[in-house]
């Protein structure tokens, strides 16, 4: 071993690149030196076997997007028991692993590191808030690890992070904004005010929304940023014009009761026709007195929340194997209301990691190009267990995939589906394409 | 008996750098990054313990001067072709420029007053970032474009995504500090700054002038946070506004105390224990930063020297 | 929205803020005054204030407003023990220094806010109001409970007011305040004044919580906000007076719904804290209190 | 009934009390006399448990009472009143008398006596004490410290600063006192007041007695004087 | 004695609020001598040397030193010019070694000629240590030493700032008899080197060491003159001991 030693003490000096070569047997032999001194490390020092597929999911489970981390994570393990129940991926079981990202973009890139460098994953999922996707994004991309996220930001569709993110399981917000555009300003009307968050997810549809109003001539008449760390929204509500004929809404993280019920308060009966991302009151139970107000608004749902009266069966499976009842509640506790149109994303992305695996006859870290490019070779899913939200469409080239969108409207405490958008209608001239990056 | 107990302290130092030299061939793969970033850290906790550990200034702000060199750093480098070094060198700059000005100000205050002025200031400082967000990006922040991440310098072509690069690239920064700072802290100036810090009126007393000393010492710590701002932006490819948040102030802080202030070697130890006992933490709980908070109270309960304070105190005296 | 109904709303809204704001400001001035010491935790016992508050609201199941005055009572109890004991364990200990206390404080900060991450969760949790009321004005409705929050806390402040200026205790903490060991040679136990007035401290904050708490939601990271304005507000009132500091509570809650309208909120924030601290730097007995001694 | 017996007392690292030790009779008035920092003010604030002994003892009555918490010491009947008088500067007089009162719980007859001998306070029960002239704000400080009627009373220079008509007021209400029965230690520098009242003086030095006699040997030999004091 | 003024004060005042604490005060001492200053407690001693060190600022008046005017200038350059000052309550550096504490003035002396080596510096360090008697403890640490010993320590800082005009205030208070010999041996020597003004109660101290005293009452020079003099003083008496 001592031989070995000087060995890897005299290359490093003559050159610094070659490196690679050095690690496999740097980390062994570190590890050996290491574990035989301190036990505290060993844990941090397995080798590599060839069991288990290991997939790291890097979860929201502090911080604002807390309530969505802990269904994301909900929702991934149980599609985890599925794959395995089935006899995993390439016959190895899956383990999920998985590590808290504080929802802050610093510790996103740290726990990115910590996945491919410690816990040597094969792959990492589960991003939602944006800037926590931006900010780990290029270390992926540095460490080629493949970084599947669930986010519908644009920053994937629109080219400006590396070959190694992807966004499968969840349609963009370009495309969100643009299938539903028409149908806004035919039903509800011409002039549109939007009330965002003032940060890069706020962003996606502040960028997007105005010219999709625009292609069905109509106007978006004001747009009012509120900060992500506000607590009260009552100060922004007077600089909506009257004029307006639809209040587009979407807010995000621990204030959208207050941000509702604010807008309720204001607004009482006479307002506007509202429309909303269901961002603005996710996980949160409509039955709240002070919502009543909402009754009659409309909403998107990426899913919706509250089983259909032609509810297909996959989404029954689906329900089912998560947990969730009929109004979007968790079973074991009825006021527990789940991240509904959201959360399938980490199931479908899931079901893709291992479609994509199996096609390319995944076997390990070393085929990691392999696994990326049958990710790219994808066109499309169809509806059924692996993605109960619908059929979609999967662009390689900016690795983005395209569905439906439901609107609902917003009948006493429930949400009915009004319209359900085709893929079509949400499609976009892409330029990106980051097949032309190397690997 | 000055010469020999020069010797040991340059002695220990060398070892100290040699040892984290040599370590990078037995670590594991995620702790050589962890390393990379600690080392990083602890750049911008020596920074700190100039003002605090040496003055005895505690400031709550310090996070300022670390993102004035990560924006001055990542801006530079995101936005121009000025190249990276140049970008560096900016980030450095406006750490500087920024703890010139900050000191001018908040120096005029002491104690507890001072704490309060930082801690505004630094929080000012996080919601510029956030209200220029259409050059920030804010909270999501920006990352570094692949001209950033590959450069040509002197002649030779630096990829900033090897790894091996950017540990000895860390190394080669943090043992810049460490001599810088030895040499400050037992030369003149450093004799000056505990004395202001054991006992200001007398130190004005005794002639020297303590305000302009006290805004040197805070803008050297100003600019070894700025250094250590911009290496991470440039070495990591990310920069975001939760690097100006007050939480990051006070990480300097735990460090420095933990690892014993006014040592000179203290902050980086305290870096070490710190990031690794929150990141054994983070994989019991999603509370870690729990232990920040546990830490902080026994250490100023019980431990207000700090380990190489207690172990400078009881042991080793020559300890700088 | 015309000028007038439009200052109206945000006279109305910077009253609320102000409500709530004098509550939890005048909990650390009185905690400075007395003790002098800078308590970083304030805002975790203001977050406290709002969990406990939304768990014995659950607890009572029955009509809101049940659930509500008992957390009333309860939450700021609970919070004021564990006020008591921090005090006894950690503060007490440092011997009160100025120094060594805000480092502890900020460690208790900590500890409160993860300690709640783990028991309660990361979640934001409502709390039903007592009664739902919205009023009708011609240009725009608003909410009965929130005038209600704003009478409540001016009802508080009148007794924080009356216990201090008018009773036995109020003179032992006004006597501790000015001179801590004339008031030992006098017989006033100051290290059970200190203990007593941290609580308190803590309690006024708990209140100030519950009160909003119906309007906003219970989250174990809202306590960093009201900690920062607090600071603004006591820095600009003077450390340790009263009425200072419910006129900058005032002055902040109204001229921050005014303003952030014109300007971009962050830029309100932004130039507000900029102008605290050369406040404090130029100024540093307050705006409106009296020069230090 | 007061004896104070070998007390050590640090300031810091430097010894301001070197072995002090003093006794007090029944309705007697003691003057401590010495120079600047000969540690007459320390000893007093040893007496109230605002300075921490080392080592020795503080006897009232036979009671050890240097080991109590400093508030409990005011409980068993000593008065305070330090230099420069400490008023709750901010709190009106009222309410500084209050304080006194609420010490020992005093019955109302006490706050009547001490007003009776201050008149002028009565007048100004309600005015923020710091307004109050030099002279009152002596009154004021002598009387909150009889409001806990005491038994013993301590005079930190009570009559410095003051006018000349004042520090006869001061000296008049010290006979009064002495008449009702009050131990009193006096600390003064103008030994002409003190003659006039004390029964015995001290001579303190460098932390400690130096030696102590009844006043009337200063009287007969002034010389005494520059001797102890090393003026002149 | 060489008669050429050190340091000459016209009209100097400071007011606190309403008290004149320092009320024109018109005030020179030559070159070489040794002057005390005395005067009851609250007189104005403690206040007004602060003016001539340039702690406070005097609201009226100015300060001479040398020929040239110092009124405006800030404190740690008087000390530079040559004033330095010993602190009433002893005020060292207790948690550094003695030899450090002395060494922070002799950098301060050496700083008028910059690149001094820390050679130079701990040599003139130790010469004052040696002045006072403390060359044998310049490893202890300050704080641990007797209350005397710090005294002499506070005055070894003095020396080794090479002052021309040295301020004592108060150095003998709490000084033993025998220490209290020791240190007027010390300040005679002191006194070949530089001007003292000495701030001072023992009388005997005073009447052995001054060659000139001036008397402070309620902020106004009372009396100046040999000791001799102002032992007859009837109005020195009267201020002093009360029993006028």
């Amino acid at each position: 071993m001592s031989d070995k030693t000087t060995d890897k003490t005299k290359e490093p000096k003559s050159s610094i690149t070659r490196r690679s070569t050095l690690l496999g047997m740097g980390a062994a032999t570190g590890a050996g030196i290491i574990s035989s001194v301190s036990p505290g490390f060993v844990r941090y020092a397995q080798a590599q076997t060839s069991e288990p597929i290991k997939l790291g999911f890097e979860c929201h489970r502090t911080g604002i997007g807390a309530s969505y981390g802990r269904w994301y994570e909900r929702v991934a393990n149980a599609a985890v028991k599925i794959i395995n129940d089935e006899g995993g991926i390439n016959g190895r079981p899956v383990q999920l692993i998985v590590e808290d990202d504080g929802t802050d973009p610093k510790r996103g890139a740290e726990v990115v590191e910590k996945f491919a460098t410690q816990h040597k994953v094969d792959a990492v999922f589960g991003t939602l808030f944006s800037h926590v996707v931006v900010g780990a994004a290029p270390r992926a991309g540095e460490l080629k690890m493949p970084y599947l996220v669930v986010s519908e930001g644009t920053h994937v569709s629109s080219g400006s992070l590396n070959r190694y993110c992807f966004q499968p399981g969840i349609t963009d917000v370009r495309s969100q904004v643009t299938s539903m555009a028409p149908w806004i300003t035919k039903n509800l009307g011409k002039k549109v005010t939007m009330i965002f968050p003032d940060y890069a997810f706020g962003y996606d549809h502040r960028d997007n929304l105005p010219p999709a109003i625009k292609a069905q001539g109509g106007q978006v008449v004001e747009m009012i940023a509120v900060p992500p760390t506000e607590t009260s929204f009552t100060r922004y509500l007077p600089r909506i014009p009257t004029d307006t004929d639809v209040l587009y809404h979407i807010m995000v993280g621990p204030a959208v009761l207050t941000f509702v019920t604010e807008l309720g308060q204001f607004y009482g009966s006479q307002r506007p026709a509202i429309f909303g991302f269901i961002d603005s009151v996710e996980a949160v139970n409509l039955a709240t007195p002070q919502l009543g107000f909402l009754d009659g608004t409309y909403f998107w749902e990426g899913m919706p929340r509250y089983a259909q009266k032609d509810q297909s069966q996959w989404d029954k499976l689906y329900r089912a194997a998560v947990g969730v009842d009929d109004n979007g509640a968790s079973k074991a506790d009825p006021k527990d209301i789940s991240t509904y149109a959201h959360m399938y994303g980490v199931w479908e992305t899931l079901f893709t990691i291992k479609q994509a695996m199996q096609s390319a006859g995944y076997a390990g870290p070393k085929d990691k190009a392999k696994f990326i490019e049958a990710l790219e070779a994808i066109e499309k899913f169809d509806e059924g267990r692996d993605h109960p939200q619908g059929d979609k469409i999967f662009n390689g080239k900016n690795h983005q995939a395209y569905g439906h969108q439901n609107i609902s409207k917003v009948n006493g405490a429930r949400m009915d589906v009004v319209h359900r958008t085709s893929i079509e209608d949400g499609m976009y001239e892409v330029k990106a394409d980051y097949t032309k990056m190397s690997l | 008996m000055t010469a020999s107990r020069t010797m040991r302290v340059i002695a220990l130092h060398v070892a100290v750098l040699a040892a984290l030299f040599l370590v990078q061939f037995v670590l594991p793969d995620y702790h050589y990054l962890a390393m990379t970033r600690v080392m990083v850290l602890a750049i911008y906790a020596m920074g700190y313990n100039m003002l605090f550990g040496y003055t005895g200034l505690l400031s709550l702000g310090h996070a300022m001067f670390f993102a004035a060199g990560l924006y001055g750093a990542g801006m530079t480098a995101y936005y121009t072709d000025l190249g990276v070094p140049l970008a560096f060198l900016i980030g450095i700059c406006c750490g500087a420029l920024l703890s010139l000005i900050i000191g001018l100000v908040a120096l005029r205050t002491t104690g507890v007053a001072f704490m309060i002025v930082t801690m505004m200031f630094g929080q000012v400082a996080y919601l510029t970032i956030t209200y220029f967000t259409d050059y920030t990006r804010g909270e999501e922040g920006l990352t570094m474009p692949a001209s950033a991440r590959n450069f040509d310098f002197l002649g030779l072509h630096v990829d900033l995504t090897n790894a091996v690069l950017r540990y000895n690239l860390a190394l080669a920064l943090l043992a810049i500090t460490l001599f810088v700072i030895l040499i400050l802290v037992r030369g003149p100036m450093g004799r000056v700054l505990i004395a202001i810090r054991e006992n200001e009126p007398r130190t004005l007393m005794l002639g020297f002038d303590t305000f302009r000393t006290k805004l040197g010492a805070l803008v050297v710590s100003g600019t070894i946070s700025a250094m250590a701002g911009a290496a991470y932006g440039l070495l990591f490819a990310y920069i975001g506004a939760s690097f100006a948040s007050i939480q990051y102030s006070i990480e300097a802080l735990l460090f420095t105390l933990l690892g014993g202030a006014g040592t000179v070697l203290g902050p980086l130890l305290g870096s070490i224990l710190m990031f690794y006992m929150i990141d054994i933490a983070s994989e019991y709980t999603a509370a870690y930063l729990l232990v920040t908070g546990v830490a902080l109270v026994l250490l100023v309960l019980f431990f207000p020297k700090g380990i190489l304070g207690t172990i400078r105190e009881r042991w080793l005296p020559w300890l700088p | 929205m015309a000028f007038g109904p439009f200052l109206l709303l945000a006279t109305l809204e910077g009253l609320l803020q102000a409500a709530v704001l004098t509550l939890t400001a005048l909990g650390l001035s009185l905690v400075f005054g007395v003790m002098r010491v800078v308590n970083v935790a304030h805002g975790e016992f203001y977050m406290l204030g709002a969990v406990f508050a939304w768990w014995v609201a659950s607890m009572f199941g029955m009509h809101p407003a049940v659930g509500f005055f008992v957390a009333l009572i309860v939450s700021p109890i609970i919070v004021g023990a564990i006020a008591f004991a921090s005090e006894r364990l950690i503060l007490k200990r440092l011997n009160y220094d100025p120094e060594s206390t805000i480092v502890a404080t900020i460690g208790m900060l900590y500890i409160i806010q993860q300690t709640t991450l783990l028991t309660y969760g990361p979640d934001a949790r409502p709390v039903p109001a007592p009664f739902y009321y919205r009023i009708q004005l011609p240009w725009f409705g608003y909410s009965g409970y929130n005038l209600f929050v704003i009478v409540a806390a001016i009802v508080m402040l009148v007794a924080v007011w009356f216990v201090l200026s008018r009773t036995r205790l109020g003179l032992i903490m006004r006597a501790t305040q000015f001179d801590r060991e004339t008031a030992q040679a006098f017989g006033i136990p100051i290290e059970r004044v200190y203990a007593f007035v941290f609580a308190a401290g803590a309690m006024l904050a708990a209140i100030a919580a519950v009160l909003i708490v119906p309007i906003r939601q219970a989250h174990y990271l809202m306590g960093l906000d009201p900690l920062l304005l607090s600071f603004i507000v006591v820095i600009l009132g003077g450390l340790g007076s009263l009425r200072g500091t419910v006129v900058a509570a005032l002055l902040i809650g109204l001229s921050d719904g005014i303003i952030s309208v014109f300007f971009s909120p962050t830029l309100a924030k932004m130039i507000s804290t900029l102008l605290v601290a050369l406040v404090l730097v130029f100024k540093p007995e307050g705006l409106f209190g009296a020069k230090a001694r | 009934m007061l004896e104070i017996s070998d007390l050590d007392v640090y300031h810091g690292s430097s010894q301001t009390l070197k072995g002090m030790s003093l006794t007090l009779g029944k309705g007697e008035v003691l003057c401590l006399l010495g120079r600047n920092g000969a540690g007459k003010t320390t000893t007093l604030r040893a007496i109230m448990g605002l300075a921490r002994a080392q080592r020795g003892s503080v006897r009232l009555d036979g009671a050890e009472i240097s080991t109590l918490p400093a508030h409990e010491v005011p409980r068993r009947g000593i008065g305070y009143v330090p230099q420069g008088r400490r008023l709750f500067s901010e709190l009106t007089v009222r309410e500084n008398l209050e304080i006194g009162l609420m010490t020992r719980r005093s019955p109302r007859r006490v706050l009547d006596e001490a007003l009776a001998l201050f008149p002028r306070l009565q007048e100004r029960l309600g005015q923020v004490s710091g307004t109050l002239s030099g002279g009152e704000q002596q009154m004021l400080a002598t009387a909150r410290a009889l409001c806990i009627d005491p038994s013993v009373i301590l005079l930190d220079e009570p009559t410095e600063g003051l006018m000349p008509s004042m520090i006869a007021t001061i000296r008049d209400v010290i006979v009064t006192l002495r008449d009702h029965g009050k131990a009193i230690v006096l600390v003064e520098q103008r030994v002409e007041a003190v003659l006039s009242v004390a029964d015995r003086v001290c001579f303190v030095e460098n932390g400690r007695a130096q030696a102590t006699m009844p006043v009337q040997d200063l009287r007969d030999d002034p010389s005494l004087l520059s001797r102890y004091v090393g003026v002149g | 004695m060489a008669s050429v003024t050190l340091l000459r004060t016209k009209g100097l005042s400071r007011q606190f609020g309403g008290l004149k604490a320092v009320n024109d005060v018109n005030f020179a001492i030559r070159e070489g001598e040794i002057r005390a200053l005395i005067g009851p407690n609250g007189a104005g001693k403690t206040t007004f040397v602060s003016l001539l060190s340039g702690r406070i600022a005097p609201s009226a008046g100015s300060i001479e030193f040398l020929g040239n005017d110092i009124t405006a200038r800030p404190a740690h350059k008087r000390v530079r010019d040559g004033i330095a000052y010993t602190f009433q309550i002893t005020s060292i550096y207790p948690m550094l070694s003695v030899f450090d504490n002395v060494a922070l003035s002799a950098q301060s002396a050496l700083q008028r000629s910059p690149g001094a080596k820390p050679a130079v510096i701990a040599a003139k360090a130790k010469e004052a240590l040696e002045h006072v008697g403390l060359s044998d403890r310049l490893r202890d640490r300050a704080g641990t030493m007797s209350y005397g010993h710090q005294r002499l320590l506070e005055v070894a800082m003095g020396l080794a700032l090479e002052p021309k005009l040295l301020i004592l205030d108060e150095p003998t208070q709490g000084l033993s008899d025998g220490e209290i010999e020791n240190f007027c041996r010390l300040v005679k020597e002191i006194s070949r080197s530089a001007t003292v003004l000495l701030i001072e109660h023992n009388m005997p101290v005073v009447m052995k060491l001054a060659d000139t005293i001036t008397v402070l009452n309620h902020g106004e020079i009372l009396a100046e003159g040999s000791p001799e003099n102002i032992r007859a003083n009837a109005a020195v008496q009267a201020a002093y001991l009360g029993t006028g």
